[in-house]
């Protein structure tokens, strides 16, 4: 059987060997989860990670809810510096590209982490999470265009690294937004982070989650993350990562059809640790049916003409 | 860590040892050939709506015909649906999980169980047992009906107590605990928060040190193996532990007790 | 046993026995869900109803997701002078208040079909739809606060029944919209209706829905819906009736301890007829367990001080 | 509609009487009682992450034991629950719901069902054969071993077409009608939509009148009583049918079958 070039080029040298990323907060650095078949990623993207070191929010920081879960982690991590003394050397013997997501709250901060991981080896790419709902004015960013511009401005000053900005989905607008960071220097989106929720217990009758609020992520989020996609992806003209509730090669293929260049699974890793593997052979097999050799044929739609290629 | 398997395993008996409990035995020869008492799995459930796998420790382990037994109490959707298992069915187990009971040599090995919290000290027990120790087991429920019948601890010296004094010691198991305590044991500990809180008051009111017990965690958890940051319990060090990477099984003084209310989920 | 006083004023004369309503488009117009005990029940709001009859979109019109469903109706109804004319005289008859979900594309077609139903015996109240995600410039009113603001106004000034303003929870803050139909003169609001998503069919590499995007209802957004209401109902002073995913008891009473006044039940009519018994069962339980008398303890937080009481 | 009744019914027993096929019998005397073929039930489904229950005709009435049969092909969660069912296991039935076929006394009876479209016709049948006519049964499959046996259909003429031509007529079941096809019958058809609409294509041809053609349509349902508004089926005379309300039998005639091509969704 004739095999499939899956190859995913994001652009300014992310080059991925297949269209399957786990997600930021699902994966930790990538030294947890032996029972993921590397193999199947096309890379990883990391846990959000700091200036300073975080010990994230109290517990209870997790809640299951119909086909989802809430989080609240409050990005616990080990700051930036521990990131590319510890495991950035690490992540250098691999053959996998690693991609730091990066969160703050001010825009210096931001700017520094990426700096600091700048030319680092091991380290493929920057997703700017400009969408945490868990930690004080961490939405700032992700809901205003103006401001989300001005971040990956400032960001894209300060690192040649391949620039993808996580789209957070709780705003009246997507498209306005996904087309300022664009306009602003990103070399890729990726849409979705979480949808702001929350669960009580009706027993100590207070909110379930320390934090109250929290992310939802899981299968129930798949049928608005996907329309996030749809939306986004005939809006800009760089490559567009999905992702959201995707929990088998379905639900993946369904991201590949609205457009989406690649996918990032999350909350599917802690459910299935073959996820990755088995939405691979699900988008091989797929296309080997219709016939294809690469992956160009997937979207439904026409993209839009590259604005600055 | 990286020892974990994922198996379909088959199910090979289902039964109610005690009232408010199933055992279910499965079939698992490479997990049960490495997993340790006190180690846990993640298992799929299919039940309507649920998602994420549900923690549980292995109450026995049988390497030598690959089975895992697990004794756990219906209490939500998942464990009702696994309750609902038959021999011959299949249910996706990754596994085993975090860091097992590491009783020392010296002391003098004593196993306290509130509920189901019991479970993980079965395995325990038998472990002791098979290492020529002779543990002393004392298992605590609401009434007598809710007790593990002693002999599924041959070896074991068990004593037990009842909330509603129908068998054994009258009251709390910690209460019991404190008519057998002693410096020179070793604790392994599992069960409600107040009931860890009560052991913890006990030993420092006897003057055991805090290293000398282990407490087995119970938190809510999304990953099972240290990827998603939500099974946290207070450290002593500040910051907190993860109960799937650094314990389940923890040295009690690495817990900050004094931030622990809000760890417990259930 | 002491019973429970289940009573729920909404204001402007609006009394439900019991704070257990069926959500619009799920429960037609009343006369088509004989398996539903309607003892259980403190009111029935109305499929959304415009001026001239509609049929709606193409088919297929729904999908189910995840512990969810896509709907893409297409506001197919009879029109309000068939409302008024052959389902009003029999309301009347009924010891259960209607209210009409009232829906439009243009605030005059809003204001007559409210004026058309002003003083109408049979109707008992009007659920103004600012938020059908599934007609063309549907979302115009509910997603901008001056918008939502002008047409409650306008409504308002059209009819002296109790007016409940629905809100879509798909904006970045749902806070100043809120407050802006309360003081506009809404007597309560809503919350939530659908939120905007989608599915792809692989088969026919398509989307599933003829009209594309639909909204999504059921378990899946009840951890959404919930923290809607939760960020609501402090920052008005009319009640909240919550919904949004109710599957049973315990879900609707998190929305009561969340704060909201009353709950509707919308999906779940489609898969347990039995679910407003057992929601109201499951309320006097919890209630009775507690010693309480009527509903006045559930909310988690205190009320704020009416702002027109 | 009023009739409907929620029941949590005991499956009697569950069989495979053909490839790639189930059949559950279940026991609701409250719905054996009043249930016509051509009715539909809604039955819950208690798989991972699904909620709608799955529209399904009833195949089998049988009031005297109280006992109701279904037929069905396993395409997804929904039907794969329903096809791990056990006699002793629950099934959450909402019905008889629609309306169902409706004999006209005079013409000659011709039932054409595709694939397990035929399970609506097995009850059709029973009950003509038991009103003393004498249908015909004409059943399209893919092979010889997707067609439900002869015996299934008792004081019926039966006839059978095979896309493989592994049994009966070599090809479709609408060539099988053809090769019958007459003016005077009355025919009641179920199947996947093309298969529809080449019936009424050939039916047009013939001359037969499309309200001399009852269909059995399926769409996609949310709610099953006509609250939902999300079954429809274009209309002739404008608007949509609702396929809960309305049908799912409807003659022929009221369907603009040129605007037909986007109601069905499987
Ligand atoms: C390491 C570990 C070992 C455990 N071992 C056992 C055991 O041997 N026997 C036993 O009976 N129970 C044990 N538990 C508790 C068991 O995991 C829960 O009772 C079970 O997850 C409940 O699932 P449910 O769907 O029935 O309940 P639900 O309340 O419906 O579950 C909802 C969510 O909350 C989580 N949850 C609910 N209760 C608990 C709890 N007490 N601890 C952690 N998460 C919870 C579930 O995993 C699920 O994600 C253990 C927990 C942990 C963390
Ligand atoms: C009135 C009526 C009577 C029916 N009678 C029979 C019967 O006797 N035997 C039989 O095998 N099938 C019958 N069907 C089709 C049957 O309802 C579907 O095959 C079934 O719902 C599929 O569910 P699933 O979860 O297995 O599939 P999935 O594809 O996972 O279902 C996903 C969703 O799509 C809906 N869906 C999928 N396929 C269909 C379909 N063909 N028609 C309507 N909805 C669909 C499901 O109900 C569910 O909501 C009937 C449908 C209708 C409307
Ligand atoms: C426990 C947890 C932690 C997460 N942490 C982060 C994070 O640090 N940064 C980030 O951008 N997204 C984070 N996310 C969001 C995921 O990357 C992803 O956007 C979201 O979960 C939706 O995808 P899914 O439904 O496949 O999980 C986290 C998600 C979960 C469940
Ligand atoms: C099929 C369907 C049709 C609906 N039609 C309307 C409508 O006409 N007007 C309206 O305000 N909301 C409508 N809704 C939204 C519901 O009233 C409710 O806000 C939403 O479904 C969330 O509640 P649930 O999860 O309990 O269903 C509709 C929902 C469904 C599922
Ligand atoms: S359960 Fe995920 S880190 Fe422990
Ligand atoms: S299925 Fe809901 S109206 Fe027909």
């Amino acid at each position: 059987m004739a095999d499939l070039d899956c190859t995913v080029d994001l652009g300014r040298g992310l080059r991925l060997r297949t269209p399957v990323l786990t997600a930021s907060g699902t994966f930790a650095y990538g030294f947890d989860a032996p029972l993921v078949d590397r193999g199947a990623l096309g890379a990883i993207v990391t846990k959000g990670t700091t200036l300073r070191p975080r010990s994230g929010n109290s517990p209870a920081r997790i809640a299951e809810t119909p086909s989802g879960m809430l989080n609240a982690i409050g990005l616990q991590n080990p700051g930036v510096d521990a990131v590319r003394r510890e495991y950035a050397p690490r992540w250098a013997a691999w053959d996998l590209p690693v991609i730091v997501n990066v969160a703050g709250d001010r825009l210096e901060d931001y700017v520094e982490v990426v700096r600091r991981l700048d030319g680092v080896p091991g380290v493929s790419g920057i997703e700017l999470n400009v969408s945490c709902p868990n930690v004080a004015a961490g939405m700032q960013f992700g809901v205003d265009a103006r401001l989300a511009a001005q971040l990956t401005a400032a960001v894209r000053a300060a690192t040649s690294l391949h620039l993808m900005v996580k789209l957070t989905p709780n705003v009246t607008e997507l498209v306005p937004i996904a087309r300022a960071v664009a306009d602003a220097g990103a070399d890729s989106v990726s849409a979705v982070n979480t949808y702001v929720g929350m669960a009580i217990d009706l027993r100590r009758r207070r909110p379930v989650l320390a934090n109250e609020v929290g992310g939802l992520s899981g299968p129930a989020i798949k049928p608005l993350a996907l329309h996030a996609v749809w939306e986004v992806v005939p809006a800009v003209s760089i490559p567009v990562v999905g992702m959201g509730g995707i929990s088998g090669p379905q639900d993946a293929l369904e991201f590949l059809l609205a457009g989406a260049a690649a996918v990032q699974l999350g909350t599917v890793n802690y459910v299935n640790p073959n996820a990755a593997r088995e939405v691979l052979d699900g988008i091989r097999g797929y296309a080997l049916e219709r016939g294809w050799s690469d992956l160009r044929p997937f979207p439904l739609r026409a993209s839009p003409v590259p604005s600055h290629a | 860590m990286s020892v974990a398997v994922l198996a379909r395993a088959t199910v090979v008996a289902r039964s109610a040892p005690m009232e408010g409990a199933v055992e279910l035995v499965v079939l698992d020869p490479a997990a049960a050939n490495i997993a340790q008492p006190g180690q846990f799995f993640q298992m799929g459930v299919e039940a309507p709506h649920t998602l994420l796998p549900r923690p549980y420790s292995v109450a026995a382990v049988d390497p030598d015909r690959g089975r895992l037994g697990f004794l756990f109490s219906v209490v939500g959707a998942g464990s009702a649906w696994l309750s609902s298992l038959e021999p011959g069915d299949r249910v996706r187990l990754i596994g085993p999980l975090g860091r097992g009971f590491t009783p020392s040599p010296g002391a003098a090995p004593i196993c306290v169980g509130g509920g189901l919290g019991i479970a993980p000290l079965v395995a325990l027990s038998a472990w002791l047992v098979a290492a020529g120790r002779r543990p002393v087991v004392l298992q605590g429920a609401r009434e007598a009906a809710r007790l593990l019948p002693a002999d599924r601890f041959p070896g074991a010296r068990i004593l037990t107590a009842t909330d509603d004094s129908s068998a054994g010691w009258p009251g709390s198991v910690v209460g019991l605990l404190e008519t057998v305590a002693a410096r020179e044991q070793e604790w392994f500990v599992c069960g409600p928060t107040p009931m860890l809180q009560a052991v913890i008051g006990l030993a420092d009111a006897l003057g055991l040190p805090r290293q000398r017990i282990q407490i087995a965690l119970e938190t809510p958890m999304g990953c099972g193996v240290g990827t998603c940051l939500g099974c946290v319990t207070p450290a002593a060090a500040g910051g907190y532990l993860l109960a799937c990477q650094d314990g389940p099984c923890v040295r009690a003084d690495r817990v900050d007790w004094s931030r622990v209310e809000d760890a417990f989920h259930g």
